[in-house]
């Protein structure tokens, strides 16, 4: 039975954790220009973030070490600065892009500016860290996660092409905005495989104590789970393209994401989409905070549990609470949140190296995994990513100067 | 500091010349024994990356090499405690020529430093 | 020495201390070289990275003594086991490494209602 | 001290540069869209679907990006025959957001009908606009 429980409940973490303010707006903005030709980028990312997840579990469970302490024993200082100090950096602004997907979630409720939300919801995010426990940051918001399925319904009732979409899977250059096109590419690769939901993800893992034993529940959580995620963005961008593209409506303002679901669901429809933005969001918040101060104090070998509490690890609930305020504050200062999003999924997607490849190195390493190494399969599947990961470093630059408006 | 102390983790990754001069490797490997009482080094393992040397000594290229190095699966050279001269801690040096070391993996003593991470040995290595 | 650098060390309470960030060669003259201690500390593992990133430590320490994270050193003997954590025969509270996490506890943290 | 100036330059020029282009034929996609985000708000409000205060921040926003639209549209870069109807089209969406903002405002929803037509129509003049200006 309990092996039952901590399936849902982890397929119900990766759907909270997965859908969050960048794969809702990036897809946003792939559907409504170029339709369904970018669902191939969700899969690709979705796969990428899969492979991650099952890997990091599979370390946690099998040698009880998250991906942060990992990194830092097994390379060292020297290699884990990079990791840790662009991880720190880039889940940064992610986590305040976040903290404008929930302020904006607001604001098109009420009509008050998102910049004077901002520090109520970074409060708020903070409160539940520093009040709540693992169990309730990570299973409260990934419940109310499970509202994002709104999409799935509207996805539906628009009855799109079947046919289109499996096209749309194919791996395709634009006709038009070759530029804008590889932008948003790169973008739903850096929103759907963030490193912050693998460190949360291992945390986790450490934190419940897995053991060998849960490592069925780790490929089934990572599989299903990612991919129930992934079909949550595709039906975001297959929505933008049957409600967008027609009507001849480009993504320039975060807002304008709200006319998403009315022409498909009415007043419940507008309602639903501000809820799940606001509460996907807030789930990223949460996660990305903790994922932050997890990685640092993992690194540095501090206590690190959030179910103790907030006094037993001074360093740890102090770091968590300036990560968040701070990252308030950025959003309260009016950043515009859309750009903001881009570009922060494009450096999450261009920072992917620094963690995908030691996975590789981690993995593969008897002394440290013993015949839970990776198999030829997630190697080469692995092996795959590193090199989109690679690509997408080196033309992460240049496309932010050319797709980037 | 005591007697006479240098700094392992400031050792590690340097380059190491032997009598004559000439580059043995980087050092990767600092083998201890735990013999009554006290962890008594046995063995400095110099890892030839002969194709990384140049990676230098920046941030970036130490950590590249850590990357890499940091494996099990390298070629080089096994050097007795009594064949290292550790006088200057900047530029480690062998006392004897390269010719004269054993290379690591040649002899079919245990895998120099693999530990398996759960057990615990009878000889520990440090 | 992979087995000790960079290790978790857990005090005789089980309390997180610190990583390894430095490990001590003892050299005696005609014998071989002992491990005679390990140490923690930021301005340890700071001096790994680079010279100028270590001389910023050591400055960030001068100008916050209190958060200033000195530099605690185990010796050899105090280690019970080395495994997948070093776990060590003392307390680790009072040691410089745990300096700022008292610090803060006392100052800051148990300051805010419900920590 | 080489390296660092460089690693400098990588990070400041994408955020200095990351405000895009402004070549014609994009300012007036922008101007199209904003017309059938127009054109969507009025029906959208008209049956109620949508928050007023939602609604009216939206046009607001509509009509700030249009005025930005408009500044940016310099004639030169305009072919001869369509310097004078591009700012033309431009201009009447303006007024019509305007004019959908004051019926959102007074809550009419005949003006809303009537305002989502001339946002579709103007739509669809900005789309023939922006095709021209494409071929050229």
């Amino acid at each position: 039975m309990k092996r039952i429980l901590d399936l849902t409940l982890g397929i119900v973490t990766s759907i909270g954790g997965f859908l969050e303010a960048g794969s809702i707006i990036t897809a946003v903005q792939a559907g409504a220009v170029f339709g369904y030709k970018l669902l191939w980028t969700i899969a690709l990312g979705t796969l990428g973030l899969m492979l991650l997840v099952e890997q990091s579990g599979r370390l946690a469970a099998v040698t009880g070490r998250t991906v942060g302490d990992a990194l830092r024993e097994r390379f060292g200082i020297n290699f884990f600065i990079i990791p840790l100090v662009t991880g720190l950096l880039v889940s940064f602004l992610v986590l305040a892009s976040e903290i404008g997907g929930v302020s904006l979630a607001l604001q098109m409720a009420t009509g008050i500016s998102f910049q004077w939300w901002a520090m109520p919801v970074a409060f708020a995010g903070w409160f539940l860290l520093w009040k709540g426990n693992f169990g309730v940051v990570e299973k409260g918001s990934s419940l109310l996660g499970l509202v994002t399925i709104v999409f799935i319904v509207a996805a539906l009732k628009l009855h799109p092409d079947w046919g289109r979409v499996g096209a749309g899977l194919l791996p395709t250059s634009p006709d038009h905005d070759g530029p804008r096109y590889w932008y948003l590419a790169v973008s739903i690769i850096g929103a759907s495989i963030s490193p912050y939901l693998y460190m949360f993800y291992s945390s986790g893992a450490v934190e419940d104590g897995w053991g060998t034993d849960d490592l069925s529940t780790n490929k089934a959580t990572a599989v299903i789970g990612m991919s129930f995620g992934g079909v949550l963005s595709a039906a975001v961008l297959i929505i933008a393209a049957l409600v967008f593209l027609p009507r001849g409506i480009q993504v320039d303002r975060y807002e304008q994401a709200g006319l998403l679901l009315p022409p498909v669901l009415g007043h419940t429809g507008f309602v639903l989409f501000l809820a799940s933005l606001g509460i996907a969001c807030f789930g990223a918040t949460t996660e990305i905070t903790l994922a932050m101060a997890y990685l640092l104090a993992q690194g540095l070998g501090w206590d690190w549990s959030e179910n103790a509490k907030p006094k037993q690890n001074a360093r740890f609930s102090l770091m968590y609470t300036v990560t968040i305020l701070l990252a308030g504050v950025v959003m309260a200062a009016g950043i515009d949140p859309l750009k903001l999003t881009n570009f922060s999924m494009m450096l999450t997607a261009a920072s992917l190296p620094v963690t995908v490849i030691p996975m590789f190195v981690l993995m593969n390493d008897e002394a440290l995994v013993g015949e839970h190494r990776n198999r030829w399969f997630s190697n080469a599947a692995l092996g795959v990513l590193s090199i989109v990961t690679i690509v997408v470093l080196f033309s992460a630059v240049p496309l932010q100067i050319l797709g980037g408006s | 500091m005591t007697a006479r102390e240098c700094r392992v983790e400031l050792l590690i990754g340097r380059r190491v010349v032997d009598a004559s001069g000439e580059v043995v490797g980087r050092l990767e490997e600092i083998v201890a024994d735990y013999v009554d009482d006290e962890y008594v080094v046995r063995e400095f393992h110099v890892g030839a990356f002969a194709a990384l040397e140049r990676l230098g000594t920046g941030i970036f290229g130490r950590s590249l090499l850590r990357l890499i190095g940091g494996g099990r699966i390298y070629t080089g050279y096994i050097v007795p405690w009594r064949h290292m001269d550790l006088s200057d801690p900047e530029h480690p040096r062998v006392t004897v020529a390269k010719s004269e070391l054993r290379r690591i993996g040649e002899t079919p003593g245990p895998r120099s430093s693999a530990r398996p991470a759960a057990q615990r040995r009878s000889r520990r290595s440090a | 020495m992979h087995d000790l650098l960079d290790k978790v060390v857990l005090d005789e309470g089980r309390r997180n201390v610190g990583r390894v960030d430095g490990v001590v060669l003892e050299l005696r003259p005609g014998a071989a070289p002992v491990v005679s201690a390990f140490e923690i500390g930021g301005r340890v593992w700071a001096r790994r990275l680079h010279g100028r990133i270590a001389r910023w430590a050591v400055a960030f320490g001068r100008r916050w003594p209190a958060l200033g994270n000195g530099v605690t050193r185990f010796a050899m003997r105090d280690v019970r086991t080395i495994g997948i954590t070093v776990s060590v025969k003392r307390d680790g509270r009072p040691t410089p490494a745990l300096a700022w996490e008292n610090w803060l506890r006392e100052h800051v943290i148990s300051r805010i209602p419900g920590a | 001290m080489k390296r660092c100036r460089r690693v400098i330059g990588w990070i400041t020029l994408p955020l200095l540069i990351a405000c895009g282009g402004n070549d014609p034929s994009a300012q007036v996609e922008r101007a199209g869209s904003w017309a059938a985000t127009t054109r969507e708000l009025a029906i959208e409000r008209r049956v109620g679907a949508i928050g007023r205060a939602y609604t009216s921040d939206m046009l607001d926003a509509g009509r700030r990006e249009v005025q930005k639209v408009a500044q940016s549209l310099k004639p030169s870069d305009l072919p001869e025959t369509l310097r004078a109807r591009v700012p033309a089209a431009v201009g009447r969406l303006d007024s019509v957001i305007a004019s959908t903002a004051s019926a959102v405002q007074r809550g009419d929803a005949v003006a809303l009908g009537a305002a989502a037509a001339d946002a579709n129509a103007l739509g669809d003049t900005l789309r023939i606009l922006r095709a021209a200006l494409r071929v050229k």
